[in-house]
């Protein structure tokens, strides 16, 4: 196991790298270069010409990148120009706040999109399972930008059952904690705190959740009907063992192999939509500093955000392949 | 041996799948047979003639929907006798794997990858033996030391794909013996595996048979697996028995155009001068409906108009215990063979390369 | 194959008909006739779909019972032809502010539908039904061009992968992993990521829409075409055609991709659903077209976002429209998928 | 709110972003003492603060905050734009307009205990006038630039010599500030929120504080960013600024030399989308707003909010590149385009109620609005006339407008800019549409990239210079027209001590510059706040300087 895990590890090393070059790459192709990207346009020439020397534009672009890379590694990922703090400083402050949203949209995708997709298998043909597919495909098929204001208009501005933004409610802020405000919440026992910042995650949660509701669901139910014509199951059922135990042990356990991959992709994936989402519920996460980063074309924040992304999708992937070999002893073994 | 009345008497059992929009097909059409107890009884035939659907039915093990399932199959057992097809799913649930118990084609595929060997083994005995923690363990060790497992403590904690194919198909043995049913199906055990490994699986259930007075099911298209180890044979085709027979008359006298096709399949070393195997032309799929004809008409070089002309009855001979159903049948076929009966597939070896 | 008495005439069978030896020749030929006919009567009309005619035509013909894609067909057509002749369909033109003076978003008064406007007016006076007509061609065309993109480029990358992977030695294992490598680091880019850094390098216009779209489909594409080349290339045919000495890149052109292409045109269809949703989401992040003249349903739908509480038809239009066609497509590229698919074939 | 030529993407975004409040002296207090103030009031503003040291700042939501902690010399009179005393009770100018004494309140203390004296505020000048490094680059420094030109040791030779001679504590409440040239911008100048005084601690803490990196990527120094170093005298003192909620706390100070804050407790709350603003307004989840748009004023009033609208003093128009774009050159076609927008429609149907055509470059209610000057009416017909008259049937023009924003004078910039890409179109123009994000925009508007573009100024103080100044004091890039006599006469204008004689001169320059048209003025519109129904609201300010520690919660 530890040597699976040491050769996973080294594996990620050229994925990562290489993104690095194409990260680079893409920063040297910025319309005017990199420097564009720090200078307004009508910056003197002299300044560009500093600029260029203080980056260290003018080296060779072996020097730069490995420059760049350093860079990277000592978690300098350069200033914001919105905010003009480091792009490092301003994801660590909000990352907590994506974090939660992100674990929230999983945990309801997971937690419906399982048992519906189940289901919908078990039913297949019936109404359950028309509905499930139907809706599924839906949710796929639904811009998540406008499923999230649908869901402000009607749930937040018209029946007024939910806030329509931020992450909690005036006064409760606390700066001196760790940020993730339910663990905090949990840890102080403020419950009121929790209670608030759940109703503020329910809304942006559903909206963020709907494409991988969509997609477990529609996994879940495929993995199973595939797993129920498994001779095995059919084994299973032959030695006469009791419903539940054919379901659970040989049935979801097998069927859960592909969904679980799935889980993981999506999750990186989540990190990506809460730029939609944030943005439409004003919540101070990473995702809405990138939405104005998008704006403004800030682009060392863009740049800091893909390698986030890349380094979460690369380790997720890690994640991953660890359950599934905790799952499915045939990896394990190779 | 010697009870009179059969453990399990199946009678015009049919299987019927679609209807509601789509075309109905009838699987099995009529079927009979008995078991008896320490007997084994074969159901011959190409893949697609029903043989396991069959077998699927009398152990309730057909999806609830989209099927309809007729005639009886009645278990005698202490406490009574049961018509199968008639008991309710949980019912079922009692008795699978207890009192019936089935061995299937594929050891790899018929096995959970993801679970343990001996966590199945003794999920079985928890079920229905209320066997748990370490005695559920022992017993699955002992029984898989029976089946023929050597070292089964380290086996019980290994997983389906560890194991070879031949320890695969004895694990699936392990499980379905383990409550001492009275009736076992074993449906084609040994097509997946090798030659020299089918000879002591076959081994092995006939054992088990003998020793434990289990009466088998044997469901197989390999002839040689039925010379070898049924007792009675009942050759099937798309949906009917076509011939019924004990092994010897069967053999001695096959009468029906395609068990005379299915036995002239088989190559011979001893085929004299270069003579040419004499396959059956087509497919299963190649048929018609029983109720316009013999199905096997368009396969059969015998078939004349009067084969098309209804379906055909079943014919009695006069012993009593062979029957055909054709209206041309064979009379004097000459393509059985003691060579048959004495294939190496039925004399194995007792080395297993593990 | 010898499938039917009528192609396999049991005249040439070894064993002659015992019972018509003895019967004359015209009777005899009659007889064999009469229960021929018979036998080819009562066998019923055959399905070709299972003789040799293909996977595609036994797919199409799966395609046309079910209800998944006639629905999705039925809403793929509708919308082309709407886009093909939207010039013919739009009674007014798009751009053309004729009632501007009716409609005053300051004040949340606009006009809903009536019998000269179907669908209302939108919030600087234009015809919303024309809109949307037009809309529908620019749609289409981004939808095209995007998924000609990622088609394009990912078959590229993808073919010489999978055709390096198969056929190519230990040089072509090298080139397919190197190539690899680098789908694989796309694919760890979330798409609409992909999509805004490719939107940052060349500006935000509809152009931009329908790159980004499309190189995010590129590695999709990429890892299909590959994956079915490489199954495709450990096919007996293609180990009897290498045996034969057919040459490598011919067996490539010739066997292995052509057969490989089912997957990579049902995702074709599914990412034309893609292209359509993405290049919405792309609007709201204001990397769409800037130019309001050619009303787009993605670019409409982001700039309606904002009447939604007082005129919430001029974001429900676009969007509805958006999801059905997205649907239609999905669901007719599903019923492909499950149409080809040799697992569900029974 | 000033230009300059050189702009880096904060003070870009301040430009035009610019909406400086002023901490009023004066609030009218009619509020029952035994009112519960303990609930924090939360206002949504449209961006986060920059930095909590206003004079590194430029935009309009640093100000909004920093109007509430510190104050100026001098201030806007609550809900005008008349200029009162502030921390100066009153104040004297020489006749030459050169030398300003400001006689200081007594008894008005820092946050932090110290004594507001003429020390006190001549330190601070002091410390702004010698500031030296990165902070004479005008990120860092835009306000002063923009009044008092260069710093008593310029670094770059491309600043201007300081306007700033020296500051004098004649005794403990008299400040004497003594400058080199008399201009209009005075004494509008000592009321802009970048020069709130700092108490003497706070200077001695910050004095070696610097500003480290590059130009374009500065690193602040700390005590902009964590409360506890900088102290003001305004009636509410710093609580927290929690960045990753874009939200700042602020609490009562309750030694205020003036009438108490009616909040406990401040947050101004930082939610970019405007549609969001009003949701979480309607949600109870802030108590006020700024930058309403328009079609939500009728909706919130009826259900039952306050949304109280400022006076106009604003201007929104559309700019002619004359240089970038030869064929703008042409006067007719500049008049072409006058006459072919309709206005009238973009008021009525766009911009909020009560906005008005705009004839020229400022509202009527500055002095120095002429009736006299040249209008162009809408007429498309005059328009095509023009236009073959100058032999342009085919002219095609680029024309900008800002993407994810909305002004105070320009709400929906992007309807705006498809009203009159339709009219242009009518008269026959080809427009070819670009689009830019807030902050790049004004980057390329004001190096003269695009022909036709959308831009307009909410004033900081009463005066026309303001406005006029800002754009047509010198020939710049923004506007590429090349009139030295009219920048001369503004100059003479702004100089002019006589403040009869100025307006006069104002007028008249109101006049030139609409025979000139470098541009079309659009409107001029009030723009709203809004207020939960259970506030009292401070006054509305038409500089949008309002000054929260008026408002209070109202009893039940």
């Amino acid at each position: 196991m530890l040597r699976f895990l040491v050769r996973r590890t080294l594996q990620l090393i050229p994925t990562l790298g290489g993104l690095s070059i194409l990260l680079f790459i893409w920063l040297q192709r910025l319309p005017g270069g990199p420097e564009y990207a720090l200078l307004p346009d009508d910056a003197t020439a002299e300044q560009r010409a500093q600029l260029r020397r203080s980056l260290g534009l003018d080296e060779p672009l072996t020097v730069q990148y490995l420059a760049f890379l350093r860079n990277i590694l000592q978690g300098d990922l350069g200033t914001s120009i919105q905010t003009g703090r480091p792009v490092v400083e301003e994801f660590f402050t909000r990352f907590p706040a994506t974090f939660e949203l992100a674990i929230t949209a999983m945990l309801m995708a997971i937690a419906v999109g399982i048992p519906l997709g189940y289901l919908a298998a078990r039913r297949r043909g019936g109404v359950l399972d028309f509905a499930a597919v139907g809706g599924s495909l839906l949710g796929i098929c639904t811009p998540v930008f406008f499923l999230a204001f649908i869901l402000k208009v009607i749930f937040a501005e018209r029946l007024g059952l939910f806030p329509s933004a931020f992450r909690l409610s005036p006064g409760l802020n606390r700066t001196d904690l760790s940020g993730f405000v339910v663990l905090d919440g949990l840890r102080t026992g403020e419950l009121d705190v929790v209670w608030d910042a759940l109703m503020h995650l329910a809304l942006p949660g559903l909206a963020l959740a709907s494409i991988p509701l969509a997609v477990i669901v529609r996994m879940t139910r495929a993995s199973v009907l595939e797993v129920l014509e498994e001779d095995y199951v059919r084994t299973a059922d032959a030695k006469g063992l009791h419903r539940r135990t054919v379901r659970g042990r040989h049935v979801l356990r097998n069927a859960m192999l592909p969904v679980v991959t799935a889980i993981g992709l999506l999750t990186g994936s989540l990190f990506a939509g809460a730029v939609l989402t944030e943005s439409v519920f004003a919540f101070p996460g990473v995702g809405s500093f990138v939405y104005g980063a998008t704006q403004t074309r800030d682009y060392p924040v863009l740049t800091g955000f893909i390698l986030l992304i890349a380094t979460m999708y690369v380790f997720i992937n890690l994640l991953v392949d660890i359950s599934y070999s905790l799952l499915d002893p045939r990896v394990r073994a190779q | 041996m010697g009870s009179s009345t059969p453990l399990l008497a199946v009678e015009e059992l049919s299987v019927v799948f679609g209807g509601r929009g789509s075309d109905e097909v009838r699987a099995v059409d009529g079927v009979s047979f008995t078991l008896e107890e320490g007997k084994v009884t074969g159901l011959v035939g190409e893949s697609g003639c029903g043989k396991s659907v069959t077998s699927l039915a009398l152990m309730g093990l057909l999806p609830p929907r989209g099927v309809r399932v007729g005639g009886s199959a009645l278990l005698n057992l202490p406490e009574g006798e049961v018509d199968l097809l008639k008991l309710s799913p949980k019912r079922m649930r009692d008795l699978r794997g207890s009192r019936l118990a089935m061995i299937f084609q594929d050891p790899l595929s018929s096995l959970n990858p993801v679970v343990p060997i001996g966590r199945q083994v003794t999920e079985i005995l928890n079920r229905h033996r209320g066997m748990r923690g370490s005695a559920a363990e022992k017993e699955a060790a002992d029984l898989l030391q029976r089946v023929g497992i050597p070292d089964p403590e380290r086996r019980l904690k290994e997983y389906p794909h560890q194991l070879s194919g031949g320890m695969r198909q004895r694990a699936l043995i392990a499980m379905a013996v383990a409550c001492r049913p009275r009736v076992m199906i074993a449906d084609e055990p040994t097509t997946a595996l090798d030659v020299t490994i089918q000879a002591q699986i076959l081994e092995l259930l006939k054992d088990l048979v003998t020793e434990e007075g289990t009466a088998l099911l044997m469901i197989t298209h390999d002839l040689g697996v039925v010379a070898g180890l049924c007792d009675d044979i009942n050759v099937l085709y798309a949906g009917r028995a076509v011939e019924t027979a004990p092994r010897a008359p069967l053999f001695a006298g096959p009468t029906h155009p395609y068990t005379v096709g299915l036995l002239g399949s088989i190559p011979r070393l001893d085929a004299p001068r270069g003579e040419p195997l004499t396959p059956i032309r087509g497919s299963v799929n190649d048929n018609i409906a029983w109720h316009d004809g013999c199905a096997f008409a368009p396969r059969c070089d015998h078939y004349t108009l009067e084969c098309l002309e209804g379906p055909p009855a079943l014919v009695h001979t006069d012993d009593g215990v062979h029957a055909y159903r054709c209206v041309n049948p064979v009379r004097h076929a000459d393509v059985a063979d003691r060579a048959v009966l004495e294939s190496p597939s039925v004399v194995g070896d007792e080395e297993e390369s593990a | 194959m010898p499938t039917t008495p009528s192609a396999h005439n049991p005249e040439g069978s070894p064993v002659p008909d015992a019972e018509s030896a003895g019967t004359g020749g015209t009777a005899l030929l009659g007889r064999k006739a009469a229960k021929i006919d018979r036998l080819a009567e009562l066998m019923g009309p055959r399905d070709e779909g299972t003789h040799g005619a293909g996977i595609w035509r036994t797919a199409f013909s799966r395609l046309r019972r079910s209800p998944m894609a006639i629905t999705g067909a039925i809403i793929v057509a509708g919308f082309v032809v709407v886009a093909l002749f939207a010039p013919l369909l739009a009674p007014y033109a798009p751009t053309a502010q004729t009632w501007g003076d009716e409609v005053f978003p300051n004040q949340n008064i606009f006009v809903g539908p009536r019998a000269e406007n179907w669908l209302g007016l939108d919030n600087l006076g234009r015809d919303q039904f024309s809109r949307m007509v037009i809309g529908a061609r620019q749609t289409l065309l981004v939808g095209v061009v995007a998924t000609l993109v990622g088609f394009g480029v990912g078959a590229l990358l993808g073919g010489t992968a999978g055709a390096a992977a198969t056929l190519g030695g230990r040089w072509g294992r090298t080139i397919d992993n190197a190539i690899m490598r680098v789908i694989d680091m796309m694919l760890a880019l979330p798409t609409l990521l992909l999509a805004v850094t490719v939107a940052a390098l060349i500006g935000p216009s509809l152009t931009t829409v329908m790159l980004a779209v499309g190189i995010a489909q590129v590695p999709i594409f990429a890892r299909l075409l590959r994956g079915a080349m490489i199954s495709q290339g450990n096919r007996d045919y293609v180990l009897a055609a290498r045996a034969l000495g057919v040459r490598k890149h011919k067996i490539a052109l010739t066997h292995i991709l052509p057969n490989s292409l089912g997957p990579v045109i049902v995702q074709s269809t599914l990412t034309l659903a893609t292209a359509i949703i993405d290049a919405a989401a792309l609007s709201y992040l204001g990397l769409g077209n800037p130019d309001p003249s050619f009303p787009e349903w993605g670019t409409m739908l982001a700039d309606a976002q904002r009447f939604l509480s007082s005129a919430p038809q001029l974001a429900v239009y676009p969007a509805l429209a958006i999801i059905v066609t997205a649907l239609g497509f999905t669901l007719l590229g599903e019923a492909m998928r499950e149409a080809l698919d040799p697992k569900l074939r029974k | 709110m000033f230009t300059k030529t050189s702009r880096k993407p904060l003070a870009l975004l301040a430009s035009a972003a610019s909406v400086a409040l002023l901490a009023t002296a004066c609030a009218e207090s009619e509020r029952d003492p035994d009112a519960d103030t303990s609930a924090p009031f939360v206002f949504g503003s449209a961006g986060d603060i920059k930095s909590l040291d206003p004079f590194l700042a430029s935009d309009g939501e640093t100000f909004r905050y920093s109007r509430q902690v510190f104050e100026t010399l001098l201030e806007h009179e609550s809900g005008g734009s008349d200029i009162v005393g502030g921390l100066a009770e009153d104040w004297e100018q020489s006749e030459d307009g050169t030398v300003w004494t400001f006689h200081l309140r007594d008894g008005v203390t820092f946050h932090d205990g110290d004594a507001m004296n003429a020390e006190a505020v001549c330190a601070n000048f002091d410390r702004w006038h010698n500031l030296s490094g990165p902070w004479q680059s005008s990120n860092n420094s835009y306000y002063w630039q923009a009044i008092f030109g260069g710093f008593a040791d310029n670094e770059d030779e491309g600043l201007p010599d300081s306007r700033f001679v020296s500051c004098e504590a004649t005794d403990e409440l008299t400040s004497v500030i003594t400058i080199s040239q008399y201009s209009s911008i005075f004494p509008g100048g000592f009321s802009l929120a970048a020069f709130g005084i700092m108490s003497p601690t706070t200077l001695e803490a910050i004095a070696d504080a610097e500003i480290t990196g590059e130009e374009g990527d500065y690193s602040l120094p700390e005590y902009t960013s964590v409360p506890g170093t900088v102290a003001g005298t305004g009636p509410f003192t710093i609580g927290e600024w929690n960045r990753d909620q874009a939200e700042i706390t602020l609490d009562r100070f309750d030694d205020y030399w003036g009438d108490p804050a009616g909040f406990d407790t401040l947050i101004l709350r930082a939610i970019p989308d405007e549609t969001a603003r009003r949701q979480a307004l309607e949600a109870g989840d802030i108590h006020g707003y700024d930058l309403v748009a328009p079609a939500d004023v009728e909706p919130l009033v009826e259900a039952g909010f306050q949304v109280p609208t400022r006076d106009v003093f604003n201007v929104l128009y559309l700019a002619f590149q004359q240089e970038t774009n030869e064929d703008l050159g042409d006067i007719e076609v500049r008049q072409a385009l006058a006459h072919a927008v309709n206005r009238q429609r973009i008021v009525d149907t766009i911009l909020p109620a009560g906005g008005e055509v705009a004839t020229q470059f400022h509202p009527d209610t500055l002095d120095g609005w002429s009736e006299n000057v040249t209008t162009y009416d809408y007429d498309p017909d005059r328009a095509r006339e023009l236009l073959a008259d100058a032999d342009q049937e085919d002219l095609t023009l680029d024309f900008c407008y800002p993407t994810e924003v909305t002004r105070p004078y320009m709400p929906a910039p992007r309807d705006i800019f498809d009203v009159i890409t339709a009219d242009l179109e009518d008269v026959g123009i080809t427009v070819e549409a670009k689009s830019y994000e807030w902050t790049e925009y004004i980057g390329r508007t004001n190096s003269g990239e695009c022909s036709l573009y959308l831009l307009g100024w909410t004033g900081d103080y009463n005066d026309a210079y303001n406005f006029l100044g800002t754009w047509f004091s010198v020939k710049n890039d923004a506007w590429g027209m090349d009139e030295p006599e009219l920048f001369e006469a503004m100059a003479d204008a702004s100089g002019n001590p006589d403040a009869e004689e100025r307006i006069e001169a104002y007028k008249g320059l109101n006049e030139q510059i609409m025979e000139v048209l470098p541009g079309l003025p659009i409107s001029s519109s009030p723009p709203s706040i809004a207020f939960a129904p259970n506030v009292n609201p401070p006054n509305v300010s038409p500089l949008t300087q309002e000054n929260f520690s008026e408002g209070s919660w109202q009893e039940d």
